[in-house]
């Protein structure tokens, strides 16, 4: 019995991306049409307003997660702070050596940042993660050789939601000499963060995953660290990133930092509460598995695979019941890839040792502070009405069902 | 719908697939695929004087694998033997209002299954 | 006699920004809080409107610039489209050649390229412009040689408003097999641009230009033109530009593209004709050269510096005086660099053979088209107290007045 | 106004600067930099048994070049040449409450200006 007619959506892919708050939306407002001024207009009154906007924005954003503001630079997503991090650093350090190391399960915008860097002359190595996805200490500790001088391991993978030990692994790069980013798209303004007590030298910040705006994103950089732009021209974020500044955008993603900081205990409570009924309920679906750690996790992230069950049938089944969510990382969705070769297993699964030829496509539901317990409990009753009529149409199940 | 990856003839397969299910007594069965590169499809055909008089399918895989497999049965059923094996990729594509390109592999698929259930058949025919 | 309580501004700095048109926030706010979903999570009902917005308003821009729709990759700046044009065209096309040449006259966002492509084992070179700021056809034809794979000059520059012939250009381009890149942040929306009748292989697209929002711009790349993306990561923007996009900026920048083409003929009209009268009414000012072609430049824009009176100085006279100006790039003020090595004469003004001895800052006033007739006025009418102001106070001026 | 790059200040010396003109039978006259690197400052001291007793500028440049100027001006008026001559570019910035970086070096030429000036001066005592 499946449900064609739902009036409400169930959002749970917080993790792709959160609608801007309304008190966020309100502050951006008069940065449109009225304080519309080029904030690098300094000797013109038009760009006074924008300009100290940006000042603002950029303190909200540092006291978020425990830095000075002069260690803030606005770029326009977490992609760009993530090559402009890798790459910047990278250059800015040649001299020192050429490796480079990655997590297995780092994001697309990181991933894919290894054949260019082999490019530049570059060497990239991968860590791996055991099967919770958590960073594997003794292979980081191999993999820091001589010549590294970079390495980035993010805070939290979305798609499985583990939460890396950055702490341990920050003291233990230090001791080495080697540079460490951490991308905290999955968890700045999400859990608290403070990069001091983290010890990394710099940090993507996301503001759409935390109900600020798209267009805006942050990179932590620690004073007196060396880094290149990679868009050069104008003179504006002190020299790191060159383009006129997406104001409007920058104060909501100050604003979305404000709020985050304020609301934080509040919302991580209410959503961790959520996502462990989600996963109590869920638990009782035959042949699924948990993916990430289960404990050191993104509060109301819940992900899974379930044998015999196709991933994208299952989300677009889910849909059609009125309840979003997402396959592999959300960010990279792929269906609409110019050709079949973006469809391979996700990385992350393959890294935490999911087995592909019996997983395909893991689900993952990333809940907000807007979700409810009668959310939870909606997508706990559909649920294994549609994992059956899936299973009831798969040539695999019946041969386990059948012995075969 | 239509907003989605899918015409709105795929979404309407996936929701409402066509001869899903088994033939008991089939004439002939293919199964292509392999669940490590995400689909399997198997097509069941009942064959009578060189005609596909029924034709079922069962199919783990996306949402353009399910369609492609509902419209191959619809397509076929009523044919001749050889009718069905001139059915390509394209004609289960472009009946289904066309599939994203990372997904054009699903109707080659849906095609192989019917060949191999063809194969099956004349297999059986041969030895019975 | 100068005036300190000015309570109307009068904006004459367009070319450094210009106010989000009202339709336009109104078309972007359901893509905020409403239609918040993000536009690669394909498999869900909330990805679909953001999608088709994308399409929407890669349709208009396309429109704008006689383009197709498939053409239009969107950025976050200008700045962004040209680094992304030019080392994205130099990497893909390396095999056949490494020479680029840009004209001299180019905004810093492609000018502070060169370093950068020299490090990656290009080499730059820069074509001449002539007293108006015209490109300099002989040299350019001189400097195209046998490794030369691609040319970047800009449509207009902002500073003298100088436009090119760059369907001229484009066709000696062609016939070398050069790629020709073009920066429009200075003409896309405000005057009619055809990529087809140009002969262009890429230009660059700004929105906050013409009343489109920060945050988006736009890349026109001929289709079947290969180039490497600078951001990496997802699959957004046809794999050509990494990072979930920014749907609200992006919708307005469509939306912006549209009224501007609709409304074109009207407002270049109008601000051609209001320009004119700015410029005959400052020729009567003693010592003062005009910056920049007299007719083939863009409408409502007049450039000038005077002898005796420091660039910087005037400008903040206006200012005070409730007039928004600028001098130099728009986009380039630094007056707030980390040190002074920024503050060298333009190179735009260098290049057109202004005289740094006796040059201190042109002034640019570039109009819009909610400027009016009273507001011309009035800046004519403060303009000469200024001027005499300032030289009164320079030793410089009694010198010339002396005949010393 | 403290919103621009300049302080308060700043503006108020730029708006109204202090002491602008000439002094026709100066003591002492300097004149420094170059029209090349964007500013001019001429400064005219009249100095009276050691004591500097009127001071006059003009100025061709930017905002904190004019500002500097004036303030320098206020700040030598009354004292002795020992004094002025202790007179810091660091202490005209400070006065000013403050120049951006990229500025700072106007406060130096104001500091080269009443240097210049004071040499003149005592170059036309030794030849007087
Ligand atoms: C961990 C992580 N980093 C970076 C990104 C990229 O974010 P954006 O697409 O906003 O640039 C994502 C997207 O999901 C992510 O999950
Ligand atoms: C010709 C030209 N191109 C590019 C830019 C850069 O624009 P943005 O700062 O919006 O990236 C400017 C800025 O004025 C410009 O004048």
């Amino acid at each position: 019995m499946l449900y064609f007619d739902i009036m409400n959506r169930v959002y749970f892919d917080h993790a792709a991306t959160t609608p801007v708050d309304k008190r966020v939306l309100e502050a951006m407002l008069p940065y449109f049409s009225d304080s519309f001024g080029n904030p690098s207009s300094v000797l013109i009154e038009e760009g006074g307003p924008p300009r100290q906007a940006l000042d603002e924005a950029r303190k909200k954003v540092a006291n978020l997660i425990g830095a000075r503001s002069e260690e803030v630079l606005f770029t326009s997503s977490a992609t760009e702070s993530n090559n402009l991090a890798i790459k910047g650093l990278a250059l800015a350090h040649k001299s020192k050596g050429n490796k480079i190391l990655f997590s297995e399960i780092e994001h697309y915008s990181i991933m894919l940042q290894a054949d260019s860097l082999r490019g530049l002359g570059f060497e990239v190595d991968f860590v791996k993660v055991d099967t919770d996805g958590l960073i594997d200490m003794a292979d980081l500790k191999k993999k820091v050789t001589k010549g590294t001088i970079l390495a980035s391991i993010m805070q939290a993978n979305m798609e499985i939601g583990t939460v890396q030990p950055i702490k341990e692994i920050g003291r233990f790069l230090k001791e080495q000499g080697v540079l460490f980013h951490s991308d905290g798209a999955g968890t700045c303004g999400q859990i608290p963060v403070n990069v001091q007590e983290l010890g990394v030298d710099a940090m993507t910040i996301s503001g759409h995953q935390f109900y600020g705006p798209k267009g805006a994103a942050g990179l932590y950089l620690r004073s007196g660290v060396p880094m290149r732009p990679i868009l050069h021209g104008g003179f504006q974020e002190m020299g790191y990133r060159a383009g006129t500044e997406n104001v409007p955008a920058i104060v909501g993603f100050g604003e979305a930092s404000r709020l985050a900081q304020v609301e934080m205990e509040e919302k991580v409570a209410r959503v961790a509460r959520l996502g462990q009924k989600l996963w109590a309920g869920i638990a009782s679906i035959t042949y699924l598995h948990f993916t990430g750690h289960p404990t050191q996790r993104l509060p109301g992230h819940v992900s899974f695979w379930i044998e015999f069950v196709e991933g994208e049938s299952l989300l677009l089944w889910l849909n059609l019941n009125g309840i979003a969510a997402s396959t592999g990382s959300a960010c990279a969705s792929n269906v609409l890839a110019a050709d079949e070769t973006g469809l391979k297993a996700s990385h992350v699964l393959t890294a935490v040792g999911v087995p592909p030829e019996i997983c395909h496509g893991s689900i993952t539901f990333s809940l907000g502070r807007e979700n409810t317990e009668e959310e939870v409990d909606y997508a706990l009753s559909v649920m294994p009405t549609i994992v059956d009529r899936l299973r009831e149409m798969s040539p695999l199940y019946e041969k386990a069902k059948g012995g075969k | 719908m239509a907003q989605g990856p899918y015409s709105d003839k795929v979404m309407d397969h996936f929701m409402h697939p066509r001869n899903m299910g088994e033939i008991e007594d089939a004439s002939g069965v293919g199964e292509v695929g392999n669940p490590a590169c995400g689909d399997v499809m198997r097509l069941y055909l009942k064959i009578e004087d060189g005609k596909i008089v029924d034709a079922k399918f069962k199919t783990f895989g996306c949402g353009a694998a399910i369609a492609s497999s509902s419209m191959t049965t619809e397509l076929i059923k009523g044919k001749s033997i050889d009718e069905a094996l001139k059915l390509s990729n394209e004609a289960v594509s472009e009946a289904l209002g066309g599939l994203p390109p990372a997904k054009q592999h699903c109707s080659v698929l849906a095609e192989d299954a019917l060949r191999a259930a063809l194969e099956d058949y004349k297999k059986k025919q041969g030895t019975a």
